[in-house]
């Protein structure tokens, strides 16, 4: 019997351990996990490294791990926003590592993971200083840069519908980063906004099958709102 | 909001709807978080052309009225924003595929620096004490079938932005199709910078002087 | 105004030319674009290079152009069948010439020409003959071989529903190759079963986005049937 | 079909049943084309194992009655099936992310050899005059958590099909977990073969006569 659910936020974010890595979905506030981030604060480990898109704002999920000292290094594409006091503060401190990665090659480098390749050469960035360290190769007259695949100990997703085989829907352009992180990781983790029965999810229709789900929590409706405009 | 201070020529709305003017109908586009979302209020409502958004969107709209507000439907710059009929929504991973595959027919960046050859620099000043932030701008430079740049001709202090060679970090060699300034749009080519149109009141002479790179004026 | 449907298969093959590299949706007769196979065939174009998955069946699509004499090399997976007798005649006398890949392999590397990599390293075929005049490369311990992306002048596709935008939805396990190869191609014809409403298609369902898409035709219902068990 | 004649042990649907056993109950699963779709016969009623179809299924049910059938809904053998409660359809480059990035827990693969440290050959035989066909082969053996081969022991001329060193083109090297043949099942492990078990009637001498590669009886 495949069952992935499991009762709460904690049971779902058990065996996480100091030093994890841990993809986190999420662009901006909406897709992000906030109550599984709320968990792993809870559970207290430390010294984790966050891949997220962000670098939190305000007070709540990646940036209360980070305000708490919990994060040793975050890669990421973008940190900064309006409200990203606590990466600023944790950053200039010297106690949170940064390791910046265009979009694009961040959201590659975990499909790579996610799909066993080696690595894959594209050319953003091949001819910047995110290149710098790393192969670079000219292709069809078009200089490219090496990149590894990303994988992640835990991927922390959140998702719209869920059935038991762990099969997922997502809501609107919350789906961003979450179908791939949950190919990319050895265990994965999602959040739900509810449960719906096994043949609820027509076929066609959904976007993550339950292959790459490890465990699901149901706990409603996002809490988080967009800036106005 | 930021303000930006034009000395010359065209208003900041003025260059949206200068590039708006030069993007057909049909296309498949994306405009970079800053001043180029001006542009998407300027797109001419006889045309069909379609936005995308590189957290998952194509075919995104206006701002929401309140009934049609969906807090997870947000932007590359993180504002609310609607689906068109028609539009759809994917993940980030493809998303990336449509820029990073030259599937997109026109990316509108900002810059800080646009160099006589193409390159572009929009993504760092180069100081140590910001962190740094690249978000999409490499691979909407590297990856659009064609990337306007739109910026403001001169630095506050009247430093060209047009420049032989880009003394901040690069985003991308050899990208930049066209330029649009506040003074004039000018096409990036194999033998130099082309000026196609001056602002109302800038003389050929007022923008070359203004201009670090060398210009071939119309 | 963005109207990718065009009248007729001949409009939508129109521009085909001698020697152009065609990827041919399907796995087995399962998603094979048929009808616009027979207007490439009407066409008279020759010296094709045709990615499939195989290598035809009876005397349809795929098989018929290579019995006609029109495909100068094959790129598939899996040639062989119960009832590929035009593939292996033309293998056979040395008029087709066949190049063959690791199925996952063919369609990643489909995938990077979609996707604008330069290439990448993965472990399938590595150590084998398949690898043959490859670059290795060993990481973590395990063999990989580069793969370059594989592009084709044009994508022929079978799908299910299409509007006016050219937004695709595909019908159970037709679905294989067609996503892949219409991000593939310079120029993406789609055969659908029939046009439907701009705004019926669900925009969480849309699996192919027009953005890929240039030429669509409604052709009704597949043809083929499988083998009975 | 073809006839494949068993001279000693299990028969094939027993071998099947034998694989089925070997499944544990929630387990993700690949048979390939051949011999291995047996197994799907053969898997206990009382647990829940998925199959997975490289042309895009997961939770590939039986063969369809009229009313179920679906002419585009086949299996990697091209046969008609059916989509069980729960199951989905995805592309085929997805499709082989399952395979090829360690997703599936078992692939089950026909085979012409096995050697002693888990290399398999089982697409050609290397016969010139035969095209050569891979399929999803190299994609399966490469990238599941374990595999399983399934074959006869020896060939119909009684020379052992497992072996010290593959003869045939290799489809992957160290890569299979557990042979069953119809004499035995024996686990590949890093310091040589282990009989797990041996078929009614088969004696250790028997069985060490019949094999090339040397073994660990049980």
């Amino acid at each position: 019997m495949i069952d992935r659910r499991v009762a709460d936020v904690h049971e779902a974010v058990s065996g996480i351990t100091d030093g994890a890595v841990l993809l986190v979905g999420g662009f901006g506030n909406s897709g992000i996990p906030a109550y599984l981030c709320d968990a792993v604060l809870d559970l207290g480990v430390k010294d984790l490294t966050i891949v997220n898109n962000n670098g939190g704002s305000g007070e709540t999920d990646v940036a209360a791990l980070i305000r708490e000292n919990r994060v040793r290094k975050l890669i990421c594409s973008y940190p900064r926003a309006s409200n990203s006091h606590w990466f600023s503060r944790r950053w200039s401190e010297g106690t949170l590592e940064l390791e910046v990665i265009p979009q694009g090659t961040m959201s590659e480098r975990m499909r790579a993971a996610g799909a066993g390749l080696g690595g894959f050469f594209t050319p953003t960035g091949a001819d910047t200083e995110l290149a710098n360290g790393k192969e670079t190769r000219l292709i069809n007259g078009r200089l490219h840069v090496f990149e590894e695949p990303l994988p992640g100990d835990f991927a922390l997703v959140r998702a719209d519908l869920a059935d038991r085989w762990g099969n997922l829907t997502y809501h609107s352009a919350a789906r961003n980063f979450g179908p791939t992180m949950c190919t990319a990781a050895t265990t994965t983790i999602v959040e739900v906004r509810e449960f719906v029965e096994l043949g609820d999810l027509d076929p066609e229709h959904i976007i993550t099958p339950g292959i790459f789900v490890d465990r699901v929590v149901a706990v409603g409706a996002p809490t988080l709102m967009p800036k106005s405009a | 909001m930021t303000q930006t201070h034009f000395v010359h020529g065209w208003s900041i709305d003025q260059v949206a709807a200068r590039i708006a003017q030069d993007i057909p109908d049909g296309s498949f586009v994306n405009l970079g978080i800053g001043q180029p979302t001006k542009v998407g209020d300027a797109l001419p409502a006889d045309r069909e052309i379609l936005l995308h958004s590189e957290n998952g969107i194509l075919g995104m709209g206006p701002t929401p009225t309140p009934d049609q507000f969906d807090p997870e439907l947000i932007n590359a710059g993180k504002m609310a924003v609607t689906l068109l009929t028609g539009g759809s929504y994917f993940h980030h991973t493809d998303s990336f595929m449509i820029m990073r595959g030259g599937h997109l027919d026109i990316s509108v960046l900002g810059a800080y620096e646009v160099s006589v050859n193409g390159d572009l620099a929009n993504w760092s000043t180069g100081d140590p004490t910001h962190p740094p932030a690249v978000g999409g701008a490499m691979d909407l430079a590297v990856g659009a079938k064609a990337v306007f740049a739109m910026l403001t001709h001169t630095t506050k202090d009247g430093r060209s932005k047009i420049v032989r060679e880009c003394s901040y970090p690069l985003t991308a060699s050899h990208v930049v199709d066209r330029i649009y300034t506040n003074l004039a749009v000018i096409a990036v080519q194999s033998d130099g910078l082309h000026v196609v149109e001056r602002a109302p009141g800038v003389s050929a002479e007022f923008l070359t002087a203004a201009t670090e790179a060398p210009l071939v004026q119309c």
